[in-house]
């Protein structure tokens, strides 16, 4: 089983390409947005003005590039990294910045927006993401599930009983493994004997593909092979999209007890925006006014973001004990007294 | 006699009354019947029925698409139910034995009960989850176990422990109606030792109400499921003696029907906690704290559990009866009270 | 990946086998052993002789035939339909009696019987005997650990963790599913969508063995192999074993709601005991007179270890509450006190 | 000021005294140091030295056969252990987290609790499973979880909570000594918040037994972990305005040490139990029904629980101060039974 390709990390396309200029543009952008958001993120962080944050450096292509692949109506079920993929199906930037908040307001989505909440616990999505790919058959316009995972999250149970039962039931979801080489401090030699994940697929009878994760084609075109699967009643696929964590696990995190950073360094060269850029500039579809402008779009963006953010209301102390269940009962009334003075 | 008896019709289910698994499938009939978000799964609950026919004839009944068999992962069904449920389905999940549901404590910690509270209430999660449990018939290791007190620990999800036939009935279909994910257990001792008449077509019983199902002055009883029989033939041994005990089915665990039990207890000053599951931390434990709190002014005399030993239920099931209570320990812990 | 065999189902062998005649001899007797066991067990139920018990008829090879690659230091865990197996791997059968009696001393195995106890729950022995299979490394001589599932089994979360916690660990342990077509209720092809278990070694990184299940020569020598490989320190194998349920799950259960017995009968003709048999007897190692004299024998060891359970007293009420830890704390000796009288 | 003060040396771990991380890790070392069939690991407890350093440089000490990283996942940590003790070795597995150690919830229920019970003691389980637990410094979803109740409430393990660096290092290094499964959680409030001077060699304190760490007549206060603290604060309020609150600290919850604290609240009559778990179902309630079955005859007031909401831990942990206990939660509490 070869690895998907299309664009290579230099840049240079031989052939043509299977997708258009519009598609191509549409894909920069929204590659060129997460990463926009990303680099500030990291940079509010350490202002104050976010939590504990997730970077996803290297992997804006295997979460765009995935995420791209759905129509509106699908469901994205995300891990916890996923910010590019979750805003690429429509969660709103001012949500995303809350939620790096750990502000309450930050939980609740709007009711339009199809993407489920990040998950801490690894791999737990997995299994719901079948039962909420099985509820669709009963929908009138059945939806899509693409759901993500981390290499180290393919050690869980849940990663196995989950791709196990969408095989059995057929169900209309996609599994997105991005093998980023890390869980943690663990590299992914350590966490699999085999690392090419995508051959766990033939035990489970789906199919498995293994895709350049930092290929933006690549992605994009494996994830629309595996949703039209998905929606004409084929059931899964498992796509492992090869790619690599620039950054550390998260802001808390320090890479140097673990890895040689030259490595990650050299890793760069790999990472996919700067290779998407460059197939688009080959084609003339961009040069550095249109980066210009359209950086100066995503801060005015982001800024309003981040207003809507400053501007939320920090939420009233009850609220921790609210929507424990649909009524609260005298447990949740009893705390709700005691709270309301705070 | 007359000819007639000789051709006996099939006993009227409306005068001899059913056993607690048939009501149990009657309700999930009637759920599925009402409301086509309705689905039933499980291990072994499609052409089989389900190990004890809870589910008999409902596959047969509704289609395999609604009523299925799923692979044996209980971490996956429960996931599959928060899953289903997210996509705006009324899961009904059967977990094969009570004792098999620890593989799916990470979905139900993690997520069954935190979802609606994280999702500052967009998201519900209405799912019913139905499991056999507790002891008294012989079964093989881990199927006599009593979990209820973990999953009463768990913000968010409700826990549910029938009685009697006519009781499961009324309270499955609420569960079943209810928005929140609700747990159901049901008492294996009791699924077929009793027949109950109860009306055929759709009713409910309130979740959060406990029930005197025995009315005294001397010393309060509480249980629930499988412990409440065994509390009733306490009291029927006690009333010879003249003392009338008074017997408390909670029947819902989560939320707790706090103000029924300290009225009583504020009534009779003396108490009695029953369950079958290991004494410490057991849901027990929890009755006695509201007590302690609600109606010490009121107590006469002290507390005691009378619960399973503080010991795995054992495997070896030919010593199970010295583990689960009887009557006769209750008895004593009656005595107890009474002479303290 | 072809299915090994040796002996195919009527028994007739076209050239050599890998076995030599000592080896056949003792592989017959130990699988007739445990096909006695098997049929009087079921006998012994219906008197109320033994509690529910979970026949393996038509398993015996799968069973038997992976068990004898072990040697006596090394270690067998089972799932709870392995009577077989343990037998063989010495756990005395007045034990095996007592177990299925529900006796408490049914359960103390003697201290140099290498098998753990029979697992109710489902799949949960595996990553622990990963862990057993790392042990051995740190003790003078290493032992290999076999450990037994079913093909509903492979559906549990623990199934996954284990190979994948044995592959990276390089554990000795071998891995036999025991693919008999069921689950109580539920056909394999409604468990997996691939039913070819051996398949999921690939995704694991290790080596994945198919074997006839009801061909004792196969079994045995893919588990020598495999036994081999481990003890060298190359790692875990997969073997699966394809065989079938002949029997009822359990002597509770009722196969009619759910298969068709005709086809169970069919199934009959593909039975491993006359199989083995019909080796023997072609290669003149066996006949009438000897299958009944050992038939005498078998008869008269299940007597006496009948025996030896009938006489072994019921043990104390106490003992329910006993070994919960080291020593009891004041709530076991509590109720110890209270059980003393009972 | 004179020149040697420039180049002053590092400070002295004897005199500046150690975090109770630092101690953690000594205790570490010094078990792997003792024992060769000592084990460690987790998920990335090698060279990472785990999420909070307590296995920093043990993988280099010790080398990487005896100190090692698993892959993601707790089921297969929990089974490796018991798989490893059953081999006779004794293994000490960090959870990252204690709110990840539900996957691991079905080995410790079946297995963990239940193998010298049901093998009749031909097998111990001297398993130790460290895990950080409990909120106040921001952590995300779940990263503060208190799950403590659900492990007392599993017969055969036993509950570990140390309150401070001296106090966990030598209740740790009886836990690994100790010949049965233990859990032991750890504050991660406290990792960091303080030092203090301990013996630099091997040393174990006991289990099983409670510390009265501040003695006082009026009202007992009872927790474990990163309450005490709540507590002592609370007490130190409380004497300011002449009111003498004595302070049990558990250490150890399973098995509990009832002896201390029903001598305690015989004397002041009056009690709250604090804890940072959601009130219902929580360890807590046990400690109530243990008090009130042997103390009730003693008691003033009503016994009264500071605990964390009937809630999951808020995720929005913006909000996480009106969640978790603080001392004045405790003397509101005080208070209430002193007047009632
Ligand atoms: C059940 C569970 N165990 C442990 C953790 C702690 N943890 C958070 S992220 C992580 C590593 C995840 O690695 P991977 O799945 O490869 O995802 P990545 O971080 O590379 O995106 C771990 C161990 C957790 N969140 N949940
Ligand atoms: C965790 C768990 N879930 C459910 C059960 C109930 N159960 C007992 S045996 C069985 C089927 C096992 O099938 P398989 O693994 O194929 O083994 P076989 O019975 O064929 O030997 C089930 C569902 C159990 N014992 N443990
Ligand atoms: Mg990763
Ligand atoms: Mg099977």
């Amino acid at each position: 089983m070869d690895t998907v390709r299309f664009v290579p990390a230099n840049g240079e396309v031989a052939g043509s390409l299977p997708l258009g200029d519009e598609e191509l543009l549409a894909g920069y952008k929204a590659v060129a947005r997460a990463r926009h958001f990303d680099e500030r993120a990291v940079v509010l962080q350490r202002q104050g003005r976010l939590g504990v944050y997730a970077p996803y450096r290297g992997q804006e292509a295997a979460q765009v590039g995935t995420a791209m692949a759905l129509a509106p109506h699908d469901w994205l079920v995300p891990s916890y990294r996923e910010s590019a993929a979750a805003l690429t199906h429509g969660l709103p930037l001012s949500q995303l910045v809350l939620y790096w908040r750990a502000h309450a307001e930050g939980w609740r989505y709007p009711e339009d927006v199809r993407v489920l909440p990040f998950y801490i616990p690894i791999a737990t999505q997995l299994p719901q993401a079948v039962g909420l790919a099985v509820a669709g058959r009963f929908h009138r316009e059945p939806w899509v599930v693409m759901a993500y995972v981390g290499d180290g999250g393919t050690s869980e149970g849940d990663f196995h009983e989950a791709l196990n039962f969408a095989a059995v039931l057929r169900a209309p979801v996609v599994f997105v493994v991005q093998n980023n080489g890390w869980a943690i401090s663990v590299p992914t030699e350590r966490q699999m004997a085999n690392v090419r994940v995508a051959d766990r697929a033939l035990g489970y009878g789906m199919p498995g593909v293994r895709v350049d994760g930092n290929d933006y084609v690549a992605c994009l075109v494996t994830a629309r092979t595996a949703v039209a699967r998905a929606r004409a009643g084929d059931g899964p696929t498992l796509i492992e999209a090869v790619t690599y964590r620039l950054a550390p696990h998260t802001t808390s995190d320090d890479p140097h007890r673990y890895r040689d950073e030259v490595e990650t360094a050299r890793r760069e060269a790999e990472e996919p925006l700067g290779r998407l850029r460059a197939v688009l500039s080959a084609r003339g579809l961009w040069d550095v006014e249109r980066e210009t402008a359209f950086m100066a779009e995503l801060d005015e963006e982001l800024g309003a973001a981040l207003a809507v953010a400053d501007a939320t209301p920090e939420p009233r102390a009850v609220s921790i004990v609210e929507h424990v269940f649909a009524e609260p009962w005298p447990d949740q009334r009893r705390a709700m007294e005691a709270l309301d003075g705070a | 006699m007359a000819p007639e008896a000789a051709t006996t019709p099939l006993p009227d289910r409306a005068q001899t009354g059913v056993t607690m698994v048939q009501a149990i499938n009657d309700a999930l009939a009637l759920a599925l019947e009402r409301d086509p978000t309705t689905l039933l799964f499980g291990e072994d609950v499609g052409l089989l029925g389900g190990v004890f026919r809870a589910s008999d004839g409902l596959q047969e009944r509704f289609g395999a698409e609604r009523v299925f068999d799923t692979p044996l992962a209980e971490s996956g069904i429960m996931g599959l139910a928060i899953g289903l449920a997210l996509g705006g389905m009324r899961p009904i999940a059967e977990l094969q034995f009570a004792g098999f549901l620890y593989p799916a404590l990470d979905q139900i910690m993690s997520h069954l009960g935190r979802y609606r509270h994280r999702t500052r209430g967009r998201f519900s999660l209405p799912v019913v989850v139905r499991a056999p449990y507790g002891g008294g018939v012989h079964t093989p290791e881990q199927h006599a176990d009593s979990p209820e007190g973990v999953l009463a620990s768990v913000p968010g999800v409700k826990v549910v422990v029938p009685s009697s036939p006519a009781r499961a009935k009324g309270l499955l279909l609420a569960a079943i109606a209810d928005p929140d994910p609700v747990f159901f257990l049901e008492a294996i001792k009791l699924y077929r030792s009793r027949r109950e008449v109860m009306a055929a077509d759709y009713y409910t019983h309130p979740l959060g109400q406990a029930r005197v199902v025995r009315a005294g002055n001397a010393v309060t009883l509480v249980s629930y499921g499988g412990m409440v029989e065994v509390c009733l033939k306490a009291a029927e041994v006690a009333a010879r003696e003249g003392v009338a005990l008074e017997v408390i089915d909670l029947e819902t665990l989560v939320p707790l029907d706090e103000a029924t039990i300290l009225e009583s207890v504020k009534r009779t000053g003396r108490v009695v906690v029953v369950y079958e599951a290991p004494r410490s931390g057991g849901f027990g434990a929890e009755v006695v704290a509201r007590l302690a709190e609600g109606a010490l002014y009121y107590l006469e005399a002290p507390i005691v559990r009378v619960a399973g030993w503080d010991a795995p239920y054992p495997p070896f099931t030919t010593l199970e009866h010295h583990y689960r209570p009887d009557a006769q320990r209750v008895l004593a812990a009656v005595r107890r009270v009474l002479t303290a």
